[in-house]
């Protein structure tokens, strides 16, 4: 029998493997497709202080091996989520969830993680720091070092739970911008978030998504997952949340022997609501083909 | 509640130049209402391609699409037998608990899921009257499978080689007390524009799911923000933002 | 009649494609499947002062949709390339190349500018910017805009040709990078060369390059290379050559109507010898489909 | 010169528990000599699999391959009649102008190249002596056919369960004036280490074109460097670099 079984940071799952957050909504998609509790965890919908709406619509275009999405953090607003998402949560999944919080400001991300602090159902805080920084003229709070520390640092003082940084994939050195969050405080780091695209509609001579530009993932950025994922395991000592492109039991092997301790699936349940439960089921048989008995094992046991 | 299953294609024929019908066999017990959709995996495409269900019964699936790009280029060249991985019973679909003598007006690819609708209305006592809305002659289809629901049918043409010239809308003067439409936004704001009475409407929108999950569908409505795939795809008149 | 001719920094095309450096070699492997006076030009493979083996092998990995290489520049040096490849290439394509330069320094690159400025076979300079700098510590000239903006000038200085610096995507803000080439005197920007991949075979627990880490290129990272060529373009007033992911006559369109005047296809000459030649008889149909009468009317038409 | 082509198969075999044959037929016009190779499309995958050509003759080609990974896996389920894109008459093969009395030495999955090669050195009026190694007897493949060509077959398995028990190098001890081999790198280097005469060697790299395009499969030699797929594969030991 193999053990499928890890710890991400302090937190005992059953398996590695995460539903990423946007894909998954609160759960109740999905479970009336499987029962969502045999999951290692799962991260919900990105959650902001306010409710929004996001961008308009077209939102979502195809690509080859993947897409991208300008969804915009559409979400009911934090106080909506505790009050309605996770008593409905409650009801169906009985694990602790990961809480994925996004922010326009520092005192915004430091307002939303401090009530989910409260909730007892929230395993841990991830918290996307790929979102605009509107006191920053529009730049990104995950292209800067030193914004993505102070954000670390805010939400670090309001919570005892831990938390993770979910870095943008779209930065000349990711190594810089973890080692800076790991200074200022974070417990792990997610990533990648979505590579940053775009499609062209020939026949009409627009951009697929009203918003021009989005966040593009599945299969097709998973090379770029994974070196992200090995070259930040092998520069901070905090746990390694691996996200980008993952689709089958052996992507997830894949990122773990890169550095990941868990993974999680974006776009691939999108399209095929099992994904994640077809992963767990082939894990046992791909880790005995690769001579795998702990699957912690191989975490980062590439030199 | 929506399943995701394999579907064996019965058919898959030609009705004009560009609009092919497919039977598809497999569960259809998930499909609750008319105007309700499918999510259909294509090989070597990533996301799925939604359509509409035109009509079911026990054990088969009729679907009707037009080929607008490659998805649907390569559903055209199927055969019968190959198999589909499909997501069924997908969408709110329409409430036809609203009338007595609706109009069902549809353009286009968007009349598919009005048959199966129009059909299910007359076995209720409803009386439809259904308005088919084509560009030109050679575009119309299933004319006669309308026809042979035994309701009257109005076929408008935008050049007038077939029934009445013009739009849908103009064939809409009748007496009616709600109507069910689906069809192209062009379409939707003309009857928007000159409907007496209540109504649903059919939204389009590119999706990521088709079931809920992702948010890559919402649209903005009176009573807050609704998923086209899972609150939708139909509407009702009086919650929809123009 | 659809007429496929561009004109690229004064250099007359009889049509927009354009094998990329690197996977077209100096023509000859290409010449054995079909005449390549048909391509509108060609890149020749990145040329160095000095020749250079490369990378330890393995060099190459696969990816879904992709692959990723660290072929690590090998080529005979600007020298043997003036003497052998050039008069060999002449022998049997009659068009003007592009030469694709890469350097250590920023001496290295002038040095070797200089030598194939005076060959006449050579209609454009590509300067390939996406090479560690060993005097700035190995960090890549592509990454930091004063660094992309001295390259360029130094290249400016000794060349009458055209000079296009082709840029790396790896950094966080393309349009900074492009826009101090510009100003710095570029009279094009190529893009996109590779993203930084990783894969790992998994039965070894080693990465499947020797060199761990690679270019990744090929159909999946087409809506990156559209993003930057559209943000590049809109933002600069120097023409486009659009790279990354082609592999059809419709994503030539694609990226032309995103602000391409021309378009390189790259990994897929690899997997497909005839790929340019079928892009090239293909394009008139699909203009025609598209409405298209010139293809240089479609040129950055998205807003 | 190497040319492309569709090539149907004709027929896909297991011949041991993960070793297959596989029989396309097509042009083989490109194929000039032993231990050249084709290199395979497979659908949904990117890069092409280059496999020796085992055997060939006017319309058909002969391979043989070991299910090693996803694209041989895929190749393993393909049936007669099916199709497929390869690339036909890759690399230099053996030059077998050297030798009156060769050793031919294979050691598992890098045998079937040497079955035309030693097929060829006996329509030339040479003497070979084939020497195959394997693991253990269940793995042995193609010793009929070696057999069937006339010329003395030493077979050498790691366990002792067929032929001599040892390695290839344990069967090496007779009079020849050259090699060719093809095989695994620690068989390379202990052959490497007691042959007496100079010889072939036939080398593997990752690839990313096959034909000579990308550098991928480069390897430094003593005469400077060369493209396993288009210089080689095969290398003559005063070439090699170690
Ligand atoms: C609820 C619903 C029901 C539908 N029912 C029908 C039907 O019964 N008959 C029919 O002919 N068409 C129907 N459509 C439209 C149909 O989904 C598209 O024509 C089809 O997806 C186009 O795919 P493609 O690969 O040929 O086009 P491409 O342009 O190559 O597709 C690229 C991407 O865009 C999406 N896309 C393109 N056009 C549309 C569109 N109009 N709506 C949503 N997504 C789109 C595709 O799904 C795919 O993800 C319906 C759409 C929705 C949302
Ligand atoms: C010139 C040459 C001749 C060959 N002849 C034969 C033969 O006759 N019979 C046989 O069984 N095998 C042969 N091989 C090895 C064969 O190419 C690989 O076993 C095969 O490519 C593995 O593909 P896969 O998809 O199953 O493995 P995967 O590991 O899934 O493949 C991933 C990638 O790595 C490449 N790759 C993996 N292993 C090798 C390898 N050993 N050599 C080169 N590329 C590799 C694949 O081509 C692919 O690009 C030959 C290799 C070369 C270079
Ligand atoms: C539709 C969609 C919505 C997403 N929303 C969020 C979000 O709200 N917060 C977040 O941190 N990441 C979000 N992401 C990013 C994913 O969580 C994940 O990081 C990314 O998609 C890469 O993984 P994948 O390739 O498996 O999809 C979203 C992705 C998609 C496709
Ligand atoms: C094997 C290989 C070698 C390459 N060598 C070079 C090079 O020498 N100089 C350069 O500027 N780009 C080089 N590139 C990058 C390509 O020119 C191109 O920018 C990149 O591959 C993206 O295009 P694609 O997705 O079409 O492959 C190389 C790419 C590959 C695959
Ligand atoms: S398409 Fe995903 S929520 Fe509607
Ligand atoms: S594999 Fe491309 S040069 Fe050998």
């Amino acid at each position: 029998m193999v053990d499928l079984s890890v710890n991400f940071c302090g937190m005992q799952m059953d398996n590695p493997v995460v539903p990423a957050s946007g894909t998954f909504g609160f759960g109740k998609e999905f479970k009336d497709f499987y029962d969502i509790n045999i999951l290692g965890s799962f991260s919900f919908k990105g959650t902001t202080k306010d409710a929004r709406f996001g961008n308009p619509t077209p939102r979502i275009a195809e690509c080859k091996n993947g897409m991208i999405n300008a969804v915009g953090l559409q979400n009911p607003g934090v106080e909506s989520v505790i009050k309605n998402e996770l008593p409905e949560l409650k009801k169906f999944f009985h694990k602790k969830v990961i809480a994925n919080v996004s922010g326009f400001s520092v005192e915004d991300y430091a307002y939303t993680c401090a009530l989910l602090d409260k909730e007892e159902q929230v395993g841990i805080l991830e918290v996307n720091v790929s979102c605009p920084n509107v006191h920053g003229g529009g730049m990104s709070f995950s292209t800067d070092p030193a914004c993505a520390a102070e954000v670390t640092r805010a939400v670090k003082a309001v919570t005892t739970k831990p938390v993770i940084i979910k870095l943008s994939p779209n930065v000349t050195d990711i190594v810089v911008i973890a080692k800076a969050c790991e200074e200022a405080g974070a417990d792990g780091i997610c990533l990648i978030n979505t590579l940053l695209g775009m499609r062209i509609d020939t026949k009409r001579r627009t951009p697929v998504i009203a918003n021009k530009m989005g966040g593009f993932s599945g299969d097709a950025v998973f090379p770029v997952a994974v070196r992200m994922v090995y070259q930040v395991s092998k520069a901070c000592n905090i746990p390694v949340m691996g996200c980008g492109g993952v689709s089958s039991a052996a992507d997830v092997i894949e990122m773990m022997m890169a550095g990941a301790t868990a993974v999680q699936v974006g776009a691939a349940n999108l399209v095929n609501p099992f994904a994640c439960k077809e992963i767990i089921e082939a894990l046992p048989a791909e880790c005995e083909r690769l001579g795998i008995e702990r699957i912690s094992d191989i975490i980062g046991v590439v030199d | 509640m929506s399943i995701q299953g394999i579907y064996t294609i019965k058919s898959n024929c030609a009705l004009t130049a560009d609009v092919f019908k497919m039977v598809l066999e497999g569960d259809t017990s998930a499909i609750t209402a008319s105007g309700q959709f499918i999510n259909i995996q294509l090989e070597g495409r990533f996301l799925r391609r939604p359509i509409s269900v035109c009509d079911y019964d026990e054990t088969t699936i009729t679907i009707i699409y037009k080929v607008v790009g490659e998805g649907t280029e390569q559903m055209s060249a199927l055969k019968a037998g190959e198999r589909l991985d499909c997501l069924v019973g997908l969408g709110n679909g329409y409430d036809i608990s609203k009338s007595e003598k609706p109009l069902v007006i549809g353009g286009g690819v968007g009349i598919p899921p009005l048959y199966n609708l129009t059909k299910r209305l007359i076995a209720n006592g409803q009386k439809p009257i259904v308005i088919l809305g084509f560009n030109t002659k050679s575009e119309i289809f299933y004319f006669d499978e309308f026809k042979a629901l035994g309701c009257e049918i109005r076929v408008t043409t935008v050049d007038g080689s077939f029934g009445t010239k013009g739009f849908v809308t103009d064939a809409m003067d009748s007496d009616y007390d709600y109507f069910y439409t689906c069809g192209p936004m062009p379409m939707f704001r003309a009857i928007e524009s000159v409907a007496k009475t209540s109504g649903q409407f059919s939204f389009e929108e590119r999706m990521g799911c088709g079931f809920g999950a992702c948010m890559g569908c919402s649209c903005k409505t009176k009573d807050g923000y609704k998923r086209i795939c899972k609150d939708g795809p139909v509407l009702v008149r009086e919650e929809i933002v123009w």
